[in-house]
């Protein structure tokens, strides 16, 4: 089983959810997109955690995991608190720290 | 009693006050913190002068109450403080002018951003730091310290000066910084080019002097330290930072700034740049002449065309720093020693210039000239002080300033005609600058603004008595200072590998005649 | 001895130390320097005695110059050079300079003409002053420049000249300013202070080159070693020295403060502006005799300087009404004659010294008699003001008369011995400076002659409520004696004592030739004729015509030339002062927008930089997060470049 | 590979459909198909652990929360197809497909050697051994992950905590202030008239008639009339009308 189709679905996906990221306002599709370029990655890992033949890809996938699940339940919390305030889910209405 | 750290215990001894300061709780009120600032000053001077006796002119040690201690051993720094003659004319100067300052300044302090206290606290601190500069034999150290100072000043200015104080002090700031950094590129240099040498990385200035820079690296390095102390000594063309950070600082910040920190300097140029780098010293001379009398010139043209008292003294210390440089670099006995002596001098005549014009100033409320008019009549005896300390800034002789100038030009002319004959039109232009100004000022009929003014109070008149003796004993007496700094001009003349010129009729061939 | 003579052809200054009374030389200073700093710094706790302190030091002074000098004269003339060594000054190198004091024949008359005429005048101006509430401190000063004066022409060494050069100069700037809240007396006190600090040019630059040339400035190195220097060098010091007491001495190009330092109180004016500071430039011509002997081309251009300034002063005092600056247009006039006599070598310096000893005699005399009138007339300094004071104050008529005929060269009077000498000397050197120094003393004759008549005869023109009266005796008594001095100074040259006296330091005096083989007897007719001549074209003019109150305006275009001071003043104003007012606000705008607006402009553009550059901070997270990712694909694509590339 | 060239197809189209999809909930969905097909990806690499563990946590706790947001912060609020910043969609289309080319090309350049695969590392099962490592070589990281979790659940309590800033209002000041409304503007003291009881199927959105037969409007949820799904009085009586007609054999009217 070739591994280089799986990571070319790894590095397709990640580059559709960073455009995601790049072209979505709603900030919660936003984080969805966050998500999907996370499990791109994780895919990555765990292919090349069978080249490799070692669990170590495999542990880093699952860190990733945690992390991201860490990172959902922050940003999500971030993302209702904004809504609370100013009534918007826009990504574009959060922009006062600027110049 | 040898080892006793007689440098460190100067350097840390204001810092401490300042620190014990700082600490102070504020409802002790302003009295205490001002007494303690003044006291902890005077027991510095104290030191210095212990210190001063028992230098020894006659060592044949280029450094005097040495210390040493590894620092960072990886860079190769130490915390290394030695003087010689010039830096212990320095160590003395700061120590002398620290009580003055804080007693001129006793009131200063109280309408600024921050306490009086603070303001004082920022007075000892830039005291000790000045010390370490002038005290540091380790180009690491100097530059932390070189850099450190300008902590301290930017808060003095910033904090209790004038209308302009926050532009004046980043101004100032920003200058610094930028010579700063150039100098640091010339310090790191220094460490790459020590590494490469047998004896491993140092920043000692000693084993420095050992090492032969190429032709090509000295001359960049030189260049790199040069341009630092020129902005701070300043020369022209980067001078115009001083005139309007004088504007807005108070006077006792700007007499610690001109007077000491700018000392820096000359310094820096006697200490690092000749001593470190002759080949390059002598190679950049005639360009570094040239500037040094155009600063002369442009300083006091620029002094006689101000309307604005400080900024006006600022541009004389211009000219005067013009003098400086020029006798350091025409390199012969008279030049170095008129230029070592030129930096004790201008920092005294300096000082009573800015305590003198700022005591005027706070009565009446403006630094225009032209705001006034007759004040002789009204306060004779700050019009007398006030003409005394103008006279030094002219070098009129029997006044201390007059026998650095003149060795100054004695040197700059037996350096070249041409040079000699520009620089000395600065004699005449200061008696325009500093008569014109007290012929505003304290001539012709007294003006209604200042009818009611009061003479100097007895603090003041203690603040600026010590200062204005000295200018006469060391205008008839220059010895004691001569004695130190002497040895120390024939060490430089060695690293430059320099002879005085003989004189043109052979002295020899006169015995001769004598006998006959 | 003939190698000797080819050697030394100048007198060398070698002395021996002091002892017994000289060593008392110091204290001559140090008198009335201690008065200056008593009365200076005491402040007003010495108002009450302070004028009789500092009369009490200047006569201290001279009781002890007296002594000093009369110790000299018992000496052998070989041990008549004396030194005190104070300490040394200081030290750079190889230079050193000490601070001694060397006390011969010359500084001896100068150490009397000083302290002695300075005495008279400090006594004189008891009265002078009486009313004015700051006169503590005008003796203050007074003692000052008497110090700064004794440091002058005692120094052994060139720095120690220019101590005393700026000392007087300074005591000079705060006397001419005394009443300073006149305008016009501060502005003159700094123009005399700044025109001198370009003859300092001279001073400091001619020390430094004596320096470079002979490695010391005192004088008995460089009197030893100037016939070893090359002649550029020796021109070169002496047009520097020359410079120097041009500005000191009020010769041209630099005379024009002079006119204007009559702003002073008038005692101020006899001392400084006419008997002793003005001088000053003579005293260090003769003084650095051993340079100008050795270099022609430097004396002709002294010559020259005389020559010009003897026959400029003449004619501005012929035109002034302002009693005080007709004499001060003669004094410069006479110290032309002076500057001109020490330009000729060793025939002249003697006579230089001499002249310069009678005029401080008799013009200080004339000013005090000046002021004497001035007293008695409100201060009003206008002749025309003026007429008939003869009976009014008949004291001060008879001792300025003395003055007058002094001046004039009448035979006794002190005048007539030195000026005629210089004369003649002139003439035995070139025709055409012996002419003009004959012209000018019929000049001479002419407004001394004006303005005696104008002052003393003629009919009374004084403003109303103005009663002229004689002087107090405090006043009177120096006049006196002055014109005893100014009537009885030529004795000094009987038998030659002048000159010989000198002559250890000047150098022996060639004999010189008169033109056309004249016997100096013929020669001394001549020049009493042009007098004569002189003094009755004034009365023509002026004697036997009413004199106007108001001055004329239709006047010829030399008398306009004359009151405007030959235009001195106007062409400083149109060459120097306006170019140069216009250079400085020139400069002004350059330094503020040149340079500081480079450093400033420098940080005006990364300021505008960066108010553009941070727009790039829209505060879209979308944005930030496309240039991270075209940053992620930038180093990814160069990774993979480096490794397949 | 079977399982790779069916599932990879649909995940990209999914993927894409999330880019286009108006509606946050429809994304979500999409991306629930995504998360699944990669779990069954995980089992296909030896990785049941990180199978089991991508259907737990990702589609069943975190897809959840994304739908729980979703629906907290409404379900139908849709993103405005307008780009706002001038340019940016060009740019970050042709940023991404650079990234994704250049990602693309450069992987497939890369030779990963030969495939050693898991089956020596799992010889006693994929989660003893993922364990063994976990608890070994990495529990230090492990111990973190865990104070990281905590800390994430602290911040999401503290950001979702609301303080209540004014005391709870009780039923006796709610009665108090409904006496005062009366007292001072005559507001209706009692409670709001019920809907209209013509319940053909859904009584709620019938308002009651006045007896003037205008339509009371305190008789429905404001929450209705701004959806506009309100009746309206003519389309009552229409279909009071239609009950009347004599076919009907229960035509009371009301």
């Amino acid at each position: 089983m070739d591994t280089t189709p799986f990571i070319v679905l790894s590095a397709i996906l990640f580059t559709i959810g960073g455009i995601g990221v790049l072209t979505r306002r709603n900030a919660i599709v936003v984080f969805m997109c966050v998500e999907l370029m996370l499990n791109a990655s994780n895919l990555a890992l765990i292919t090349f955690s069978r080249a490799n033949g070692n669990l170590e890809g495999q542990i880093a996938a699952f860190f990733v995991m945690v992390v991201a699940a860490a990172e959902v339940v922050v940003g999500l919390a971030i993302i209702m608190t904004i809504f609370r305030t100013r009534r918007s889910a826009s990504v574009d209405d959060a922009s006062l720290l600027k110049y | 009693m040898n080892d006793f750290p007689w440098l460190s215990v100067m350097l840390f001894l204001p810092i401490v006050g300042a620190l014990v300061l700082v600490a102070l709780p504020a409802r002790v009120g302003s009295a205490l913190p001002k007494q303690l600032a003044l006291g902890t000053s005077l027991v510095t001077l104290v030191v210095g002068i212990v210190m001063a006796i028992r230098y020894d002119s006659d060592s044949s040690a280029q450094f005097q109450f040495t210390e040493q201690a590894e620092w960072i051993k990886s860079f190769g720094a130490h915390y290394a403080l030695g003087v010689d003659g010039v830096g212990l004319t320095l160590v003395i100067l700061t120590a002398i002018l620290a009580p003055v300052v804080i007693l001129a300044s006793w009131n200063d302090g109280d309408n600024g951003r921050w306490s009086a206290k603070a303001f004082f606290a920022w007075m000892l601190a830039l005291e000790g730091l000045a010390i370490g500069v002038f005290a540091a034999t380790d180009v690491f150290l100097f530059y932390v310290f070189f850099e450190a100072t300008l902590i301290p000043v930017y808060f003095l200015i910033g904090g209790y000066g004038g209308a302009n104080r926050a532009r004046a002090a980043v101004k100032f700031l920003l200058y610094s910084l930028a010579g700063g950094l150039i100098m640091l590129a010339s310090v790191i240099g220094l460490y790459v080019e020590s590494a490469k040498s047998d004896g491993g990385a140092t920043y000692l200035v000693t084993e420095l002097a050992k090492l032969d820079f190429g032709t090509d690296v000295g001359r960049w390095l030189f260049l790199g330290f040069f341009v630092a102390f020129a902005i701070k000594a300043p020369m022209f063309p980067v001078h115009t930072w001083l005139p309007d950070t004088t504007e807005n600082a108070t006077p006792g910040t700007s007499v610690l700034l001109v007077s000491v920190l700018d000392k820096i300097g000359t310094f820096g140029m006697l200490r690092f740049c000749l001593e470190l780098f002759p080949e390059a010293s002598r190679w950049a001379t005639p360009a570094i002449v040239v500037f040094a009398v155009i600063s002369i010139i442009y300083g006091a043209f620029m002094a006689i065309g101000s309307d604005n008292i400080p900024r006006l003294i600022a541009y004389t210390s211009v000219s005067h720093f013009g003098f400086i440089v020029l006798g350091i670099f025409v390199m012969n006995s008279q030049g170095l020693s008129g230029a070592n002596l030129y930096m004790f001098n201008h920092g005294l005549s300096t000082a009573a210039l800015f305590l003198v014009t700022g005591f005027l100033i706070s009565r009446r409320g403006s630094a225009l000239v032209s705001d006034y008019g007759g004040v002789e009549k009204v306060a004779p005896v700050l019009a007398g002080i006030f003409l005394v300390a103008g006279l030094s800034s002219l070098s009129l002789p029997g006044l201390s300033p007059f026998i650095s100038e003149f060795l100054v030009i004695v040197g700059t002319f037996s350096y070249s005609h041409v040079a000699g004959a520009f620089a000395v039109t600065g004699i005449v232009l200061a008696a325009i600058y500093i008569l014109f100004l007290y012929q505003r000022t304290m001539t012709g009929p007294t003006r209604d603004e200042v009818k009611d003014m009061k003479d100097l109070g007895t603090r003041e008149i203690a603040a600026l008595a010590p200062v204005l003796l000295l200018i006469v004993i060391l205008g008839f007496f220059p010895k004691p200072l001569l004695s130190v700094i002497n040895p120390a001009v024939d060490h430089t003349m060695e690293r430059v590998q320099k002879h005085d010129p003989a004189p043109d009729v052979d002295p020899s061939s006169l015995q001769e005649g004598a006998h006959e | 001895m003939v190698n000797l003579e080819a050697l030394h052809d100048v007198p060398v200054v070698g002395s021996v130390p002091t002892d017994g009374a000289f060593s008392l030389l110091w204290l001559v200073i140090a008198l009335p320097a201690l008065g200056a700093a008593i009365l200076l710094l005491g402040g007003r706790r010495t108002d009450k005695w302070g004028h009789l302190l500092g009369t009490a030091m200047a006569v201290g002074s001279f009781v002890i110059s007296l002594i000093l000098f009369f110790t000299l004269l018992g000496k052998d003339a070989d041990d008549r050079q004396v030194t005190q060594h104070l300490w040394n000054w200081f030290t750079a190198g190889s230079y050193s300079v000490n601070f001694d004091l060397l006390y011969d024949q010359l500084s001896a008359v100068f150490l009397l003409l000083i302290t002695g005429v300075g005495s008279l005048i400090h006594v004189y101006s008891i009265g002078y002053m009486e009313h004015d509430e700051r006169r503590r401190r005008f003796f203050g000063y007074l003692n000052l420049f008497v110090a700064s004066m004794l440091v002058l022409v005692l120094a052994a060494d060139y720095v120690g000249v220019f101590l005393g050069w700026e000392g007087v100069g300074l005591a000079s700037y705060l006397l001419i300013g005394f009443w300073q809240q006149k305008p016009s007396a501060a502005a003159a006190a700094k123009k005399a202070f700044v025109i001198n600090r370009v003859g300092d040019i001279g001073l400091s630059l001619g020390t430094a080159l004596i320096f470079i040339t002979f490695g010391s400035t005192s004088f008995a190195v460089v009197s030893a070693a100037s016939s070893h220097a090359s002649d550029g060098a020796l021109t070169g010091i002496g047009l520097l020295l020359l410079l120097a007491a041009c500005g000191k001495s009020a010769q041209f190009p630099l005379q024009t403060w002079l006119l204007d330092a009559m702003e002073g109180p008038t005692p101020v004016s006899a001392l400084i502006h006419a008997a002793t500071m003005v001088t000053a430039g003579v005293y260090l011509i003769v003084r650095s005799n051993f340079i100008f002997s050795l270099t022609e081309d430097a004396r002709t251009a002294v010559i020259v300087i005389g020559t010009i300034t003897l026959l400029m002063g003449a004619i501005i005092g012929c035109a002034k009404d302002d009693i005080k600056k007709a004499l001060a247009g003669s004094t410069m006039s006479q110290i032309g004659y002076m500057v001109l006599a020490a330009g000729l070598g060793p025939a002249g310096y003697a006579f230089a010294i001499f002249h310069l000893l009678t005029h401080g005699f008799f013009k200080a005399n004339m000013f005090l008699g000046a002021g004497s009138v001035m007293h008695g007339m409100n201060d009003d300094v206008n002749m025309r003001h003026y007429g008939a004071l003869q009976k009014a104050m008949p004291i001060t008529f008879a001792t300025f008369a003395t003055g007058y005929l002094a001046i004039l060269g009448i035979p006794p009077f002190a005048g007539f011995w030195s000026k005629d000498k210089i004369i003649e000397t002139a003439f035995a050197d070139n025709t055409l400076v012996g002419l003009c120094a004959l012209i000018g003393a019929g000049v001479t004759a002419f407004y001394m002659t004006r303005l005696m008549l104008m002052t003393f005869v003629g009919t009374k023109r004084w403003e109303k409520d103005v009663h002229p009266h004689e002087s107090p005796k405090v006043m009177t008594y120096p006049l006196i004696a002055l014109a005893a001095l100014s009537a009885l100074g030529g004795l000094l040259t009987l038998g030659g004592w002048i000159g010989d006296w000198l002559e250890p330091v000047t150098g022996h005096a060639e004999h010189h030739e008169l033109p056309f083989g004249m016997a100096p007897i013929v020669m001394s007719l001549i020049i009493l004729l042009v007098v004569a001549a002189g003094v009755a074209v004034a009365w023509q003019l002026v004697g036997q015509r009413e004199v106007p109150r108001e001055a004329p305006e239709k006047v010829s275009i030399f008398t306009r030339a004359a009151r405007a001071d030959l235009y001195g003043d106007a062409f400083n104003d149109e060459v120097i002062i306006k170019p140069g007012a216009a250079g400085i606000r020139g400069l002004t705008v350059f330094d503020r927008v040149v340079v500081d607006g480079a450093a400033e402009g420098t940080a005006t553009a990364f300021a505008s930089m960066s108010a553009r550059f941070r727009l790039l901070q829209n505060g879209f997270v979308r944005s930030y997060a496309l240039a991270l990712l075209a940053g992620a694909a930038l180093v990814i694509f160069a990774l993979l470049a480096v490794n397949f590339g | 590979m079977v399982a790779f060239w069916i599932l990879a197809p649909l995940m990209v189209a999914s993927a894409l459909g999330m880019l286009f999809a108006r509606k946050a909930v429809h994304a979500a969905l999409l991306l629930a198909v995504v998360m699944i097909s990669l779990a069954v990806l995980y089992l296909v690499q030896d990785a049941p652990f990180l199978f089991a563990i991508q259907i737990i946590v990702y589609t069943g706790a975190i897809l959840m929360l994304f739908l729980f947001v979703v629906m907290l912060v409404g379900v139908d609020a849709s993103d405005s197809v307008v780009e706002t910043i001038r340019g940016h969609r060009v740019f970050s289309i042709l940023v991404g497909l650079a990234f994704g080319l250049t990602l693309v090309l450069g992987v497939a350049q890369v030779s990963f050697g030969t495939v050693i695969g898991l089956d020596d590392a799992n010889s006693q099962g994929n989660v003893p051994a993922i364990a063994e490592i976990l608890f070994t070589k990495y529990v230090f990281a492990f111990e973190v992950t865990s104070a990281l979790l905590i800390t994430a659940a602290l911040g999401a309590m503290v950001l979702a905590h609301r303080e209540r800033l004014t005391p709870k209002v009780t039923q006796a000041a709610l009665a108090a202030q409904r006496m005062k409304d009366y007292a001072e503007k005559g507001t209706h003291l009692g409670p709001l008239p019920p809907p209209g009881v013509f319940a053909r199927h859904n009584s709620v959105d019938t308002p009651a008639l006045l007896p003037d037969g205008t339509a009371a409007e305190a008789s429905i949820s404001r929450v209705l009339a701004a959806r506009g799904t309100v009746k309206s009085v003519p389309e009552i009586a229409a279909e009071v009308d239609e009950l009347d007609t004599p076919d009907t054999p229960r035509g009371e009217g009301n």
